[in-house]
């Protein structure tokens, strides 16, 4: 969808009055709904619409072999497929920059051991860890990707239930790991400091958080800020325009701020969620 | 650099005040109320109707594409009935190291009696032609126009495969084989007859 | 710090139906039997198996004396000769742009539908086309009116009039085309300040009431100069936000529900109608507004 | 304006100066291009070296790793060399898996080394059929500007004259390996390949080192490889037909480069 | 893994031999804590100094613009093409675009590196296109794209900011219309160190928090800058830092960009009385 000079006007001048076209201020977010143990057969999931982002998330877990320069570090992979049925420009090749931007930022948002510990994931020093695949699937792309997505993902790590091992046995060379599949037995990943990322828009001279898909077109560039506690893990720009370093440190400073809201509003209800309470979308 | 020493720009350089008596032309851009240098190399002030329109060019080869209006040295590849496909190797005096793809219509080959042209009394194969560019309306594809006294054909080839000499509007003749075949030919020039390769500037 | 986020859990989800007072109409899924009997001719939507008529995609059904179709529930555009729509320039081709309408098809605009600034009738000359880009550009949003249905299907469109043209400052909403009821005009001049153009195909436009004399010959003027004052703004922004309340509970859109939702909508400021809740809570007022309407 | 004229007529252009039996970079048929060659500037790498014939510049990086014998020759390492022409080298190549050329090149210099024995893989073995050292040649192209083949090879010479292996202990009854990176040792190179480069100009004219401009017009480009004034390979990817005798005259050419080379070698080497 | 046909592959199962060393190298722990007790960098740098650039433009002849860059042992080249069409896209642009693409020539790195093209270098690309997007004035060349390629030859750390400092130079060395100079700095973070352009011990240092009692900062930061219009037109962050110390960073790298602004003018200023005295 491309917007016509008039249309970005009147996006714009509602930006500079502080009122938004949908009649939000310039940080507030839209409502979202979120879901957790959508996908039976995975290890942890989550569903996430916000407007009309729709993101489904899904952990699989397998055993595998560290790198030799870390090895005690589990491994965790980000996948993300932007499908051709999110928009029309998803078609062909066309999601392809964009899902690589997103799981890259994820992958290094998670890099640091502060923010993601990946050495609870090592099970044998060298030898033997948990490897996470966390797909990620762009259901229906309305904006804000990067922040949908984020919340997603965490939603997701903290559904995810890791299998328990209940014995190690070494033999020589042969390593036989005795995994439990009593699904009550099993732990929990600590996902406290897990980022959450927040998109910073800059429209005109002011910035926006939670564009909605016409903002972002009028938008010359966004700052990505990854929050992880009360630490910034990631920041990855995208789009054309440049900023003043005052604006570069007023948008971190914004998006700092909405992220840790956004971090509080995740975790209350991360926690109201129970077993029983759980609904599958398709249901 | 004896008489006049050349006024150096780097891009992103404030060349001056944008007003009323200097305006921003080739190789510059404007931005509040300044005129800023795009390239790297001299400043140049040409006098327009009291206008002073401050430009910058390059002292290497200039990165440049075809625009509207521009006249451009195209060599042609294929005809058809309806058009001609010829790659642009040059744009005004800049030399392109990498050609475009442009197409020359039938309707705009010339002037006059646009409907009873017949592309191969105008342009065959391997000829180099002098053309304007039309508005840019399609992504990838320059349609050129020959429709002026001064564009046209200016190097070709016989079919015996020698150089050829405009004879009239309408015919060039071959050197060794005397042989007439028509084309648009471009207004003549009388350096035309000594040295083919002057002709390229447009 | 007193903004909060709302995320809210799948499992609290409301209902966003809202009780109308019309009965509702039998609704047809694909493979569902229509009529067993022969006499019927097979039309949209429909096809014939074992001398039986079956629908073929979900929705109502529709009888023209003989000939049965299902029309579909949820579909793109599909356009009438007459229909007012709002489209989106795509394409600038030779003499013609191609218009997004929302429909299966792109439409077109030929240059020869156009009204060229200055002077009402004139061939179009070569000029008029190389100008083509500088009138409308890919991008572009038009009001227009549908002149013809090609074979196809896809339409061609025409802005000879001076309602019609490219559009200036304001918020497009794009719904489903079964919403937008039909009536005798689609322009309205809202009396709380705004016009909306309700397109045909689903697109609904929305910007500061229009002043007719104003109106320049043409239309391919754009002011991007003028700001919308604030108050205006509010007004667009709160019928954009009332729109999408009454489509989320798919009530039908026309002026007289548009205007009721944006009086019930007073109550919320602005930005709690992206509340599911408000949402809801406008909907049923207007709904219950319309009944004893029509009650009355 | 002789810069439009080249443009718009090459071929004729192109005559015109050969006619005068002068190139028009004013070099004559049986000229060189200068030959430059920095060894042992990359630190990343065990063994490097950077050649330039003319504006074609090629980068050599050798990287050794260890890796166990195949079951068929357990008493050989190994040598992978790849040629890389990225688009950065010229406007000829695009982004994405090698071009033609680039994996043409790869196999001839992989058979120039294989042919001339001047890595003996047996001195690459460690251990017999536990241990062996695997080479990773690769060349970058940086400018590619005809006869890369004759750049690469003379890079290949400064990157392997420069290679030092570190000293490796094996335990066969651990199955344990030590590396001790204080013994370092150089590898020995038993013969000097040496290549050069012809194009066929219009079935006639013979240029020695051609630029791409001339490999481009030409009907034919040839590839002669010596070793140590013994014929090691030639590559002659069709084209124009040559005549014996023109080809052992290319062959009686191609031996002055040699001392040329080594003298260059050497020289880089000392400094 | 799919085979790669186009290539020659070696044996499967090769291991660095760097692997099998003894270890009696210091800790990157151990090299930190020494260089916060002594104040000097390993190359005795002071923390905020940048190292010396050498620049070599027109390093490729094939190429309408290019630019060599060296700071100490990173070493990048750059090159740049002329416009050309942008492929598989039929539809009419007013903007033109960029192409970039940020590869490790296999033996640049301590670990070698594949052929194929890997996230992070691709990540690398989106920065630097990112970059340097700003710069070019895209709207002079409609419906065409300029092609970017950056080889990094020696990686000793900041290869990133490098590649985008010597791209800008490439850029305007072929005359691709640009509003601005591009500089791009990196730094490293680790705890209460900033290491301005780290080499890539430093950089490990800081690519993980080292132990310590309370203060687990760390991370590395990308900053590039126009600088007639005092622009940021990349900012790119890792790690674990604070808002507080990440404005910090920001102000130093500030002043690191303009520092070297004067650099990147001495050799564009080079090239263009070279070609002026030739062309009279």
């Amino acid at each position: 969808m491309a917007l016509c000079d008039a249309e970005k006007t009147f996006v714009l001048h509602g930006v500079q009055d502080n009122f938004r076209i949908d009649g939000r201020e310039l940080d507030d977010y839209r409502p979202m709904e979120l879901e957790t143990d959508v996908v039976s057969h995975a290890f942890g999931s989550a569903r996430l619409r916000l407007a009309n982002t729709d993101v489904l998330v899904a952990v699989k877990i397998e055993l595998d072999v560290p790198f030799p320069e870390s090895p005690q570090n589990g491994k965790i992979e980000f996948f993300v497929d932007c499908s051709a049925n999110a928009t029309p420009e998803f078609e062909g090749r066309g999601g392809e920059d964009l899902a690589i931007a997103i799981s890259n930022t994820l992958t290094t948002a998670y890099s640091s051991s502060l923010a993601f510990d990946s050495r609870k994931l090592c099970l044998l020093n060298g030898k033997k860890c948990w490897k996470l695949y966390v797909d990620i699937l762009i259901l229906e792309c309305g904006g804000n990707l990067f922040d949908a997505v984020s919340i997603a993902v965490k939603a997701a790590l903290w559904n995810t239930r890791i299998p328990f091992v209940k014995n190690v046995n070494i033999d020589g060379n042969n390593i036989d790991l005795d995994v439990s599949d009593d699904l009550c037995l099993c732990e929990r990943l600590d996902i406290e400091n897990a980022p959450v990322m927040v998109t910073v828009c800059k429209i005109g001279d002011k910035c926006i958080v939670d564009p909605n898909a016409a903002e972002e077109h009028c938008s010359m560039g966004s700052v990505v800020v990854a929050v992880s506690g009360t630490k910034i893990s990631t920041i990855y720009q995208t789009g054309t325009g440049s900023l003043h370093p005052a604006t570069l440190t007023e948008s971190l400073q914004l998006g700092f701020r909405v992220a840790i809201r956004l971090n509080e509003a995740l975790s209350k209800v991360l926690s109201r969620i129970r077993p029983d309470e759980e609904a599958g979308f398709l249901k | 650099m004896t008489t006049k020493e050349p006024c150096l720009c780097l891009p992103g350089q404030r060349l001056c005040l944008s007003d009323k008596t200097y305006t921003a032309g080739q190789g510059t851009y404007e931005r509040q109320g300044y005129i800023y240098s795009q390239l790297a190399g001299c400043v140049d002030i040409v006098d327009k109707d009291n206008i002073k329109v401050v430009e910058v060019h390059t002292t290497g080869e200039q990165t440049v594409i075809p625009a509207q209006g521009d006249i451009v040295t195209a060599q042609v590849s294929v005809i058809t009935q309806q058009y001609a496909k010829c790659f642009i190797k040059c744009v005004g005096e800049t030399v392109l190291r990498r050609p475009f793809r442009a197409v020359l219509r039938r309707e705009d080959i010339r002037a006059t009696e646009k409907d009873r042209v017949e592309i191969y009394k105008c342009v065959r194969p391997g000829d180099i032609i002098l053309a304007r560019v039309l508005p840019i309306t399609e992504a990838h594809t320059y349609h050129l126009t020959t429709a002026e006294n001064e564009l046209g054909v200016v190097i070709a080839h016989s079919e015996a495969g020698h150089p050829m000499v405009p004879i009239s509007w309408t015919d060039m003749q071959c050197t060794k084989t005397f042989a007439k075949e028509p084309r648009k030919v471009a207004k003549v020039v009388p350096e035309h007859f000594n040295a083919p390769s002057e002709t390229l500037k447009p | 710090m007193s903004k909060n986020i709302q995320i809210r859990l799948a499992s609290q989800r409301i209902n966003t139906s809202v009780p109308g007072n019309q009965r509702y109409p039998k609704i047809f899924t694909p493979g569902q039997v229509i009529t067993a009997q022969n006499e019927f001719m097979r039309g949209h939507g429909t096809y014939e198996e074992n001398g039986e008529l079956k629908a073929s995609v979900a929705g109502v059904r529709e009888q023209v004396n003989n000939l049965i179709s299902i029309r579909p529930l949820k579909s793109r555009y599909n356009g009438e000769i007459g229909d007012v729509v709002v489209g989106r320039i795509t394409e600038v081709q030779q003499k013609r742009w191609k218009v997004d309408t929302n429909s299966r098809l792109d439409s077109a605009l030929l240059l020869s539908s156009v009204n060229l600034p200055g002077g009402e009738l004139r061939r179009r000359s070569v000029e008029d086309e190389h100008m083509m880009r500088q009138f409308l550009q890919e991008g572009d949003l038009i009001s227009a009116e549908v002149q013809n249905v090609y074979s196809d299907g896809s339409l061609s469109l025409h802005t000879r009039s001076l309602r019609y043209g490219k559009l200036g400052q304001g918020v497009l909403v794009k719904v489903f085309p079964s919403l937008i009821k039909r009536s005798k005009t689609h322009f309205h001049n809202l009396p709380v300040g705004a016009s909306i153009i309700l397109g045909n195909n689903g697109l609904i436009w929305i910007c500061t009431s229009i002043n007719n004399s104003e109106e320049s010959v043409g239309g391919f003027v754009q002011n991007l100069e003028e700001v919308v004052p604030r108050q205006e703004r509010e007004t667009i922004c709160r019928i954009r936000n009332c729109i999408l309340a009454l489509t989320q509970s798919k009530m039908m859109l026309y002026d007289t529900s548009i205007l009721y939702a944006y009086e019930e909508s007073l109550k919320y400021s602005v930005a709690e109608l992206l509340i599911p809740e408000a949402m809801l809570d406008i909907a049923i007022l207007t709904q219950q507004r319309l009944t004893m309407l029509e009650n009355a | 304006m002789s810069d439009g004229y080249k443009t718009l007529h090459p071929v004729k252009y192109y005559r015109e100066f050969l006619s005068q039996g002068i190139r028009p970079d004013g070099r004559e048929f049986n000229t060189f291009r200068p030959i430059l060659l920095n060894v042992g500037s990359i630190n990343t790498a065990d063994g490097s070296a950077i050649a330039k014939v003319g504006n074609t510049t090629v980068v050599c990086g050798i990287k050794a790793e260890l890796c166990k014998p195949k079951p068929d020759a357990p008493d050989c390492g190994f040598v992978v060399p790849n040629l890389e022409l990225p688009p950065l080298c010229s406007a000829k190549f695009r982004p994405g898996p090698p071009s033609d050329q680039a994996q043409v090149l790869t196999q001839l210099i992989a058979e120039i080394i294989t042919n001339s024995n001047c890595i003996d893989l047996r001195d690459l073995c460690i251990v017999r059929d536990k241990l062996a050292w695997c080479l990773f040649v690769d060349f970058v192209c940086l400018d590619f500007d005809g006869a890369v083949v004759d750049a690469a090879v003379v890079s290949l010479l400064g990157a392997l004259k420069t290679v030092k292996l570190p000293l490796v202990e094996y335990d066969p009854a651990l199955e344990s390996t030590q590396v001790f990176l204080e013994e370092k040792k150089p590898i020995k190179l038993h013969s000097m390949p040496v290549s050069t480069t012809f194009a066929v100009f219009e079935d006639k004219i013979i240029l020695k080192d051609p630029t791409l401009e001339e490999e481009t017009l030409c009907s034919g480009v040839f590839t002669i490889v010596l070793k140590d004034d013994e014929l090691c390979c030639v590559h002659k990817p069709g084209g124009s037909p040559l005549a014996p005798e023109e080809l052992v005259k290319c062959i009686d050419e191609s031996k002055l480069r040699t001392p040329l080379i080594s003298s260059l070698i050497a020289t880089t080497l000392k400094s | 893994m799919p085979v790669d046909h186009k290539r020659i592959n070696g044996p499967e199962d090769t291991v660095p031999y760097s692997l099998y060393t003894k270890t009696n190298k210091q800790s990157l722990t151990e090299q930190y804590e020494e260089i916060r007790k002594t104040g000097q960098r390993t190359d005795s740098r002071a923390f905020s100094e940048h190292r010396k650039i050498f620049v070599r433009t027109g390093a490729v002849s094939q190429a309408k613009g290019s630019a060599y860059i060296e700071l100490d042992n990173t070493k990048v080249i750059v090159s740049v093409f002329d416009p050309r069409e942008i492929p598989n896209r039929p539809d009419y642009s007013l903007k033109g675009e960029l192409y970039c693409e940020f590869k490790f020539a296999p033996f640049s790195c301590h670990k070698r590196r594949l052929h194929v093209q890997d996230a992070e270098e691709k990540q690398h690309s989106a920065i630097m296109k990112r970059a340097l997007e700003s710069t070019v004035c895209l709207h002079e060349f409609p419906n065409f794209q300029v092609d970017v390629y950056a080889t990094v030859l020696e990686n000793d750390g900041s290869c990133l900011s490098a590649a985008i400092t010597a791209a800008g130079l490439a850029l305007a060395h072929a005359g691709v219309p640009m509003y601005d100079i591009i500089t791009s700095v990196t730094m490293g973070i680790q705890r209460d160190t900033f290491f301005v352009d780290p080499t890539v011990t430093e950089q490990n240092i800081c690519l993980y928090p080292r132990p310590s009692e309370s203060d687990t900062e760390h991370g590395i930061v990308v900053l590039s800058k126009l600088h007639t219009h005092d622009q940021v037109s990349q900012f790119y962050q890792f790690g674990n830092v604070s808002l507080d110390k990440l404005n910090e960073s920001i102000s130093i790298l500030d002043e690191t960009c303009r520092e070297l602004v004067p650099i990147v003018q001495k050799y564009l200023v080079k090239h263009v009385v070279k070609n002026l005295q030739r062309n009279t």
